[in-house]
């Protein structure tokens, strides 16, 4: 008599069942009509669900490197042929994103050298006769939230380096730093160019940079 | 930019849209995005760098200046040209140039009955059909908008070597003021009405502020003559109309005559003015028959008043205006020339009404040149037809027949972007490219040469209508015919082979046409007209040496501007014309007044414009008729029922709006909406009222009467789709739109210390004020800057400018008519509107409400997160990708000026490529509202660290989006802090008030109250009863110097 | 709790177990016990009796009480540092102008705090003090009557020459039965 | 013997454990349907976002804080008359407390659901907790909602350890009565209660300082939820009022509850000999006290609303009752001021259909209340410009009646498993068996 029918744990594990699978069930609760301006796209198991913020408290593990369409090779460029960032990156100084150069200023060089035993080079070529955009895949990617501005850290005095890492060591170029809020922070809350910089008024400079309208856009 | 291809332009927006994915998310287990070079970049080019374009707004006939923003390729804002002396701001249907662009029902590329061709063919099919329909002696024709500057002569050229038969017509046009300037002047051009210099302005139905030609311009000289700080005046505005209007919303005194009987009482006012002033000059004998007692008698309106009126006209520098509404009946003509008669009386002509700067339209056909086009059309006589850029299926009255008139031509094409309810059966479509991809020009304005340049390429396999009309020249004009020189009075030219009827009493004017050339034809492209006809006719008139350079500027300034004085016409008339008056009858009059988001209709597919809600009634993403409340009452009307409204013509079923500025002899539906065929955003959304018109005619000009045709109403079953954004007609006896009266803001000048606003305030302990103590807490601490805005409220006249410019600029999504029933409107701008008045001083306000950045915002205590939070520069700072979506901020605004999304809002495919890439687009749940623009701060403040400097004030005054839109100049935006800023004066200002100052928010916004002639003014803003003592005597505010 | 009587050295033998029906008969065997100088026992009951508790620990009070007074402390120092270290670790212009530190509002996360802690202080005293989940407890503490309608009590480290009188002295109270006590005393069950 | 006695009161409380009859399992069907309808109205919304609910702005809250309003306030009871009544000594608190205690707990569980579902991004909500992150941001804790998050995981954390402390003595009895794994589950459950005199003396000073600690509790959460919109100043909701008026509504709605629960229970389940309509009786007063004190405070609201000759606050306050939402101002003081009147007749609140009746009504009434402040404020607040009229559409019904399935479905698990009156306290109040009473009735 005082024991828990079996029969009374399956119906509780079933009706359970039941309420998980009629809420995963969708239909669209706007009208048709209305579905063309709004969007129901939220996936039930969405990847934010497992966002990084509980995640990255401990550091977000840096990702494989990245197959890029073209081996470029950052180092040759930079120690043996002597050239500088801002050679290609040229709106890393003028503006907010650093770029990408266009082909035609890789061409300029190219040209130039023969592409006999290789292979890349040939890539390179293939996209210039096709008039096409090199896919490069963003080593770099902030979230679209995010406003970073190159010309202010470039200017202000922050190295490439330290955001991008040894580049003029690499060959493709893999990312070093997590590129986390905390990360950009690190620096927001103590950089030795603000002091450089702004000197007595380092101090609100300090706070403006921690002002969350400085980078959310 | 002009040597870009198609492929540069898709490549750019690969840029881009990469950079605008839409979600506030991030994941980090999407890696692949990809980052395209340009394979040849511009040395201009930067990318992330917005590139600026002066140009000219397409829109509708004004041809205003234009700002085109440019990013990556993807023109993504339009604001007014400040260069350019035609406007100051950018209306709302101008921003829908921006919209047509990226419309998702944009046409990708030519059809022939529906399905796609290719250029070639196409043309090579309409050579031959004009050659054909030239063999066989049948008409080839163009019913087309109005065309200025060098599309106008390239037509010219055009149709002098095939004998093209042009009607030029407007459904919102100026056949009736055109006819009046004829008979008046003897000139082909309207004056332009300068209304800065007026201190009385009596408008008969000109819908100056909103949709009538030249309402930007005349927008300006309205603040101007508004605004007490320029000449310690403010001028008094009496309208006469039917209705009350988006325009004589704004009326002092509103007086709407009995249907029908407007130019009754314009030439009753007209003799009183003439007996006032003891004028003697020729016109004198005009008005000796008027007979003022039949026409007060008539109209309804007191002789009393008529000679107060005429007081005002006479005893101060005024300005009388015609058009709009009480213009459009049969008797249009009769009341312009009425008016300008009393102008003449009044001493106005010169003065006011001036030439100088007039407004040529190019050649200017009536709806009767329209209806005897078509009646050609539906004999067989018509083999080619080309519509440029009107839409006669919906504009025309049924009785028309325009469809079956189409079907009998035998080939139709029209020059469209996107589809309207004309195009149909087996016509040809020739895509253009819109204002900003096409090259163009346009002088509407003596003396104002603006220019249209490219923006961005093509994004669709389009041309513009110069291209084609250069294609078809080359090949169909013969080389010697075109060579001889053909003098062709463009306007006239058709008129021999129009049918008989057709504007006869209109003395044409010969306008001087520069004679054609072959070499016209012999241009690469239509941009290459352009240059080669501003090399030849307009750089001589620089005085300039160098073309190169004059080029270069031009496009640099958006076309070229040359000064231009007042000048003085002679009346020439002798007779005026006779008044025929509506027709009697004891139903109301209908009147159909055109939407200004819509315009004429032609907008209806922008999904902005129908969104943005009307600013009288507040309803959007329909049509709607206007009844008098009495009317409502009478007809046991509820709150959600239809209204059917049914003439001679035929009936509509729509619903309705209690509107307290329309007399109950009166029902008034907008235009704009009812397309069969509109694409997406305007297909079968409300009725087309012109359905109800029975194509009754003004004699004199042929203009079509938009007005006076008897309608019945009566209630009709089904609910109304209409919705009001604004919740409450009224304030409610709250202060929340204040006024003050004319004397005390003109006694008052700006800049002495002091508020004129009577507002309630708490007084303070005077105890703890001698102590310093006002606050509780301190004023947040603001180093360098404190954004804030002021807002005029005198000038603003709830155009709504504003608030698109603030959508387009910060991705604001729309949302559609079943969400917007749901009052879920995400503009950050919310456009209040309160009818305070009734009768003659109607007193709406408009104000725009927006998040008002309170240093001590009760919206950032109650966020448990910090989504909100206030910045160092004062910004009430929103950061979307903390925010959980409480909503506790939003309850707690007393403004109601957050905005939540309760949708992930959809963007069709080819609108993402206008979204801003410099604002967040939001994701569901998130709240959101106003950020004084904080990218535009944020890259002034970005070039102005370069040199070291904080942003002047020159910088900031017209920074955010609706301070560059206002077409009034009603918002000011700037550093507060710096008192030399202009807003930190106009902090100061005495009608300076603080919304709900009493809740010691301190906002960053204050608004700068209206001021009302006494006459009409409510006695006391708040309404409240709280203690006389308390009044005027300490601003509700007592915040930091 | 149980006091440590001195025992001779001597084997014990299984504690001695008395069940009651009647309340003042219980009174009487712990009373008796107690006079007897045996005092370590266990008394079971269905429900807390303050004669018991009365008897046996003569009015000193648990000491759960300086558990509770703990965690209220630690609670409310450890609730305001949160709160105040967490303001202050990213300063900002705080909402109306309130300082960053801004006591009033602190003050409710603070009693939150105070009377979390000392809640969970007092449970975990609780759990400490009766250690439970019950540990140290003899076998024949294990009774389905003594949570119904019986009471009972267990002399624990009975030494052998003292079975015999504990025995008695719990059979004369008026238990209803009384077992244990080695094998001399297996059946002296006294039914009364 | 007369009365029951202590092996009566073992066998009658646990009776109704473990085997379900066929009215139980209907009961339970339907709780868990109007879960499973909750949890698919919850899922439309997280797919399609907020929208689906019938928000209109400026209204911006709705049914979903109306109803944690509501289900806050009804665990208060369950509280107020383990702790209050406990230190108060008073008895007739011993046969309802268990029930009105796990209502506590089942209310407060449901209660939290709600702000996990009104919030727009529910897969944020763990933002509302201070909790280390690389981003180093923590929360800001001058929001009301923030003291919410710690009173209302407060209250929850600090009822179920003393129901749960409560229940100990009774599932060692349970155990005592079991046999098999069941046995051994209840064996753990009670952590090897013996009732030994050690056990007893600091379980009842530990017990002594739960009730003193959650006395407190009680106030403070209620003020907190009252806070949210007291300390908000839209028209209606800016009040010092706030908070006594807002404890004693939950009392009243508790207390209602707790009679709209107890009742079919003791019916049920036989435990008329200890619920006696004695118990209801007081229950009953106790809801005549506190509707009294909202009376009262209605009364206030309205006075201070006029006499502030605040435009605002009157506006809002003569909307309540001439506006859109007169019908909600009219439910609320019919339900809340004038249904339980009939109660000071003892006939009535000695009368069981009585009791149930009007405490449905009270119940319905107090929801009402939330829904009139919430909806009727935020919908005519400051500015005209922004006055609506929202009505919740079915997805917000639903989940409403979901969150009944939810407590029901708790509840009625509830009383299968666990004795619903406290064995250990029902005898305490008992006159225990005296030798020397035998003996005299002997003689």
């Amino acid at each position: 008599m005082r024991q828990l029918p079996g029969a009374f744990l399956v119906f509780a594990v079933i009706s359970a069942a039941v309420v998980g699978s009629a809420g995963c069930a969708t239909n669209a609760a706007d009208s048709a009509a209305e579905a063309a301006f709004t969007r129901g796209t939220k996936n039930l198991l969405p990847n934010e669900l497992f966002d990084d913020n509980l995640v990255t408290a401990v550091g977000k593990p840096l990702e494989e490197p990245i197959e890029q369409p073209i081996v470029f090779p950052h180092d040759r460029h930079v120690q043996t042929l002597g050239m500088e960032c801002q050679y290609c990156h040229s709106g890393a100084r003028k503006g907010v994103h650093a770029g990408v150069p266009p082909t035609q200023l890789c061409m300029g060089c190219h040209n130039l050298v023969p592409t006999e035993g290789r292979p890349e080079l040939d890539k390179l070529k293939d996209y210039y006769a096709k008039e096409e955009p090199i896919p490069w895949v963003k080593v770099h990617d902030l979230p679209d939230f995010v406003y970073f501005n190159h010309k202010r850290h470039v200017t202000g005095g922050v190295q490439c380096q330290e955001c991008h890492g040894q580049v003029q060591e690499m060959g493709v170029a893999e990312r070093v730093a997590t590129l986390e809020m905390g990360w950009c922070l690190d620096c927001h809350a103590q950089h030795d160019s603000i002091d450089e910089n702004y000197g007595t008024k380092a101090e609100l400079r300090r706070a403006e940079l921690k002002d969350c309208y400085t980078c959310h856009k | 930019m002009a040597t870009m291809n198609r492929r540069d332009f898709l490549r750019n927006s690969a840029i881009a849209s990469s950079a605008t994915a839409v979600a506030c998310t991030w994941d980090p287990k999407v890696p692949v995005e990809n980052v395209l070079p340009y394979v040849h970049q511009d040395d201009d080019v930067l990318p992330g760098v917005a590139q600026y374009f002066a140009t000219t707004c397409t829109a509708c006939a004004s041809a205003c200046g234009m700002v085109v923003r440019v990013k990556e390729g993807r023109a993504i804002h339009v604001s007014g040209n400040p260069d350019n002396p035609s406007a100051v701001g950018l209306c709302t249907r101008g921003h829908m140039v921006l919209t047509e662009t990226y419309n998702p029902d944009r046409f990708a590329g030519p059809l022939k009955a529906g399905q796609p061709a290719t250029w070639d063919d196409t043309l090579a099919g309409l050579q031959q059909a004009v050659t054909q329909a030239r063999t066989d002696g049948k008409a080839v024709a163009w019913l087309g908008q109005y065309r200025t500057g060098s599309l106008r002569r390239l037509l010219d050229e055009l149709g002098a070597g095939i004998g093209l038969r042009r009607v030029h017509w407007d459904a919102l046009g100026v056949e009736t003021l055109l006819a009046a300037s004829r008979i008046a002047f003897n000139k082909d051009v309207l004056p332009t009405y300068d209304l800065a210099e007026a201190r009385t302005i009596v408008s008969f139905g000109m819908d100056f502020l909103s949709t009538s030609v030249d309402a930007m311009h005349m927008i300006d000289g309205w603040s101007k003559a508004r605004d007490p700080k320029q000449g310690a005046f403010v001028a008094r505005y009496v309208a006469f109309e039917p209705r009350v209007s988006v325009t004589s919303s704004q009326a002092d005194n509103f007086l709407p005559p009995t249907p029908g009987t407007e130019a009754l009482v314009a030439m009753a006012l007209a003799r009183i003015v003439h007996d006032k002033v003891k004028y003697s000059g020729p016109a004198s004998a005009l008005v000796s028959g008027v007979d003022v007692a039949a026409a007060v008698q008539a109209s309804g309106i007191s002789q009393e008043k008529l000679e107060q009126v005429a007081g005002w006209i006479t005893e101060q520098p005024s300005v009388v205006l015609p058009g709009g509404h009480a213009n459009a009946s049969v008797d249009g003509t009769a009341l312009a020339v009425a008016t300008l008669l009393i102008n003449e009386y009044a001493g106005n002509i010169g003065r006011s009404v001036v030439f100088g700067r007039e407004l040529d339209l190019g050649p200017v056909n009536s709806y009767a040149d329209v209806k005897a086009l078509l009646e050609d059309a539906r004999a067989g006589r018509v083999g080619v037809l080309f519509v440029d850029g009107v839409n006669p299926v919906y504009n025309l009255p049924i009785g028309d027949n325009v469809a079956e008139a189409l079907a009998a031509v035998g080939t139709v094409a029209h020059f469209a972007s996107g589809p309207n309810d004309s195009i149909v059966g087996a016509a040809i479509v020739l895509p253009t490219g819109g204002g900003l991809e096409d090259w163009g020009d346009a002088e509407v304005i003596a003396g104002l040469h603006s220019m249209q340049q490219p923006t961005m390429n093509p994004a669709q396999d389009t041309r513009s209508v110069g291209d084609v009309l250069l294609a078809l020249g080359k090949v169909l004009v013969p080389a010697a015919a075109a060579a001889t020189e053909v003098p062709a009075p463009a306007a006239t030219e058709a008129a021999p082979a129009l049918a008989d009827g057709a504007s006869p009493a209109v003395p044409a004017a010969a306008p001087a046409v520069v004679a054609p050339t072959r070499a016209g034809f012999d241009a690469a492209d239509f941009g290459a007209y352009v240059k080669a006809r501003w090399e030849r006719e307009i750089f001589p008139l620089s005085g300039a040496t160098d073309f190169t350079r004059f080029w270069v500027e031009t496009l640099q300034r958006g076309g070229f501007f040359q000064d231009a004085t007042k000048v003085r016409a002679d009346l020439v008339l002798t007779t005026a014309p006779a008044i025929a008056g509506i027709a009697a009858g004891t139903e109301p009059a209908l009147v159909i007044f055109p939407s200004p988001h819509l315009g004429d209709g032609r907008h209806a597919n922008q999904p902005w414009a129908q969104e943005l809600p009307d600013p009288l009634s507040t309803y959007s993403w329909t049509s709607w008729v206007e009844i008098a409340p009495a009317t409502a009452k009478k007809l046991g009307l509820g709150e959600s029922d239809k209204v059917k409204i049914k003439t001679d013509a035929g009936e509509i079923e729509v619903g309705y709006f209690a509107s307290p500025g329309v007399p109950e002899n009166v029902v008034a539906v907008n235009l704009g909406n009812g397309h069969e065929q509109m694409g997406r955003y305007g297909t079968g959304r409300g009725a087309n009222p012109v359905r109800l018109l029975v194509s009754a005619t003004d004699p004199v000009s042929g203009a079509l009467a938009y007005y006076g045709t008897r309608a019945t109403v009566s209630r009709a079953a089904g609910a109304s789709d209409v919705f009001a954004a604004v919740g409450n007609i009224d304030q409610d006896g709250r202060p929340i739109a204040n006024t003050v009266t004319v004397d005390e803001a003109v006694a008052k000048l700006e800049g002495e210390a002091g508020s004129i606003v009577h507002l309630h305030s708490i007084p303070l302990d005077e105890r703890l004020v001698s102590q310093g103590i006002t606050d509780m807490y301190p004023e947040p601490q603001h180093p360098t800057y404190r954004f804030g805005m002021a807002i005029d409220t005198n000038v603003c006249n709830g155009c709504m400018a504003c608030v698109v410019a603030c959508n387009l600029e910060n991705n604001i999504p729309f949302i559609g008519p079943d969400q917007t029933r749901k009052s879920r409107f995400m503009s950050w701008i919310r456009m209040d509107r309160f009818w305070e008045g009734e009768g003659e001083h109607q007193d709406v306000r408009h104000m725009p409400s927006l998040c008002q950045h309170c240093a001590h915002a009760p919206c950032e205590g109650v966020c448990p997160v910090l989504a909100t939070y206030h910045n160092l520069d004062g910004l009430n700072a929103m950061i979307y990708n903390r925010c959980v979506g409480t909503r506790y901020c939003a309850n707690n605004c007393p403004y109601t000026a957050r905005r939540f999304n309760f949708h992930t809002w959809q963007w069709p495919e080819s609108m993402h490529l206008m979204l801003n890439p410099d604002v967040s687009t939001r994701e569901m749940g998130v709240m959101e509202k106003c950020t004084f623009c904080v990218q535009r701060i944020r890259a002034a403040k970005d070039s102005w660290r370069d040199v070291g400097q904080t942003v002047p004030d020159q910088a900031l005054q017209k920074l955010t989006a609706c301070a560059s839109a206002c077409p009034s100049g009603a918002i000011t935006f700037g550093n507060a802090k710096d008192a030399e800023s202009t807003v930190a004066k106009k902090w100061e200002s005495p009608r300076a008030y603080t919304l709900l100052g009493e809740l010691n928010t301190k906002p960053g916004i204050r608004y700068l109250a209206r001021a009302r002639f006494s006459d009409g003014a409510v006695s006391d803003a708040g309404g409240h009863g709280s203690a006389p003592a308390n009044h005027g005597a300490a601003p509700a505010h007592h915040e930091e110097g | 709790m149980s006091v440590s009587v001195p025992v001779e050295a001597a084997a014990t033998v299984a504690p001695i177990k008395a069940v009651y029906k009647h309340l003042d008969c219980l009174v009487t065997g712990i009373d008796g016990l107690k006079r007897a100088g045996f005092r370590d026992i266990h008394v079971m009951t269905p429900f807390p009796r303050h004669e018991v508790e009365e008897l046996i620990y003569e009015g000193e009070p648990s000491p759960v009480r300086w558990f509770t007074l703990m965690g209220g402390l630690f609670g409310a120092t450890m609730a305001f540092t949160m709160t105040a270290l967490m303001s202050a670790n990213w300063p900002m212009i705080m909402p109306g102008g309130k300082p960053l530190v801004s006591i009033p509002p602190f003050i409710i996360i603070t009693f939150e705090g105070t009377i979390l802690w000392a809640s969970m202080f007092t449970f975990a005293a609780l759990l400490l003090l009766c250690r439970l989940p019950a540990r140290g407890l003899p076998k024949e503490v294990e009774d389905p009557r003594f949570s119904n309608d019986h009471f009972g009590i267990v002399v624990e480290r009975v030494g052998a020459h003292n079975a015999a009188q504990i025995k008695s002295i719990l059979a004369h109270s008026g238990a209803i039965e009384v077992t244990g006590g080695g094998e001399d005393a297996a059946h002296g069950a006294h039914h009364g | 013997m007369k009365g029951p006695t202590y092996s009566s009161v073992n066998r009658d409380v646990l009776a109704p454990l473990f085997t379900p009859n066929a009215a139980y399992m209907g009961a339970l069907t339907a709780a868990l349907a109007a879960l499973a309808w909750g949890g698919y109205c919850w899922a439309q919304q997280l797919v399609h976002g907020l929208g689906v609910a019938g928000y209109r702005p400026p209204v911006f809250w709705g049914v979903y804080i109306t109803t944690f309003v509501f289900w806050v306030g009804i665990g208060h009871a369950g509280t107020l008359i383990s702790a209050v009544l406990f230190l108060t000594r008073s008895r007739w608190r011993t046969g309802i407390y268990r029930a009105a205690e796990a209502m506590t707990i089942f209310a407060v569980m449901t209660a939290a659901l709600f702000p996990a579902i009104h919030v727009g991004r529910a897969w944020y909500a763990y933002f509302l907790f201070p909790y280390p992150n690389q981003r180093q941001l923590w929360v800001n804790f001058k929001s009301p909602l923030m003291w919410d998050v710690f009173a209302v995981s407060t209250y929850f954390t600090v009822s179920t350890v003393f129901f749960f402390i409560g229940l100990v003595p009774d599932m060692a009895a349970v155990r005592d009565s079991t046999r098999g794994y069941t046995q051994k589950l209840y064996a753990v459950m009670c952590l090897g209660w013996r009732g030994t005199d050690r056990q007893w003396r600091h379980y009842m000073a530990a017990y002594g300082f739960f009730a003193a600690l959650a006395t407190p509790l009680v106030l403070s959460v209620h003020s907190v939820v009252s806070w949210d919109f007291a300390m908000a100043q839209t028209p209606g909701w800016h009040s010092t009022i706030f908070p006594p008026y807002f404890v004693a509504g939950a009392i009243f709605s508790g207390c209602a509850m707790v009679i709209t629960l107890m009742l079919p229970l003791t019916k049920i389940f036989k435990l008329e000999d200890y619920i006696h309509v004695w118990h209801f009786e007081h229950l009953a007063k106790l809801c005549l006290f506190t509707g009294g004190i909202l009376t009262y405070a209605y009364g206030t609201e309205y006075f201070i609303a006029w006499y502030s000759d605040n435009i605002y606050e009157w506006g809002t306050f003569v909307d309540r009752v001439v506006g859109n939402y007169w019908w909600v101002f009219a439910t609320m003081v019919f339900c809340n001021c004038l249904a339980p009147l009939p109660w000071y007749f003892k006939k009535v609140r000695t009368s069981y259909l009585w009791l149930f009746v009007i405490s449905i009504l009270i119940n319905v009434g107090m929801w009402f209340e939330r829904y009139n402040i919430i909806a009727s404020s935020l919908s005519h607040s400051f500015d005209p410009a922004g006055w609506v009229y929202y009505v919740p559409t079915y997805i917000e019904w639903g989940i409403m009646l979901g969150s009944f399935g939810w407590f029901f479905t708790w509840f009625l698990l509830f009383v299968k498993i666990m004795p619903s009156v406290a064995i250990a306290e029902v005898k305490e109040m008992m006159r225990p068996p005296l030798k020397s009473d035998e003996e005299v009735a002997a003689k």
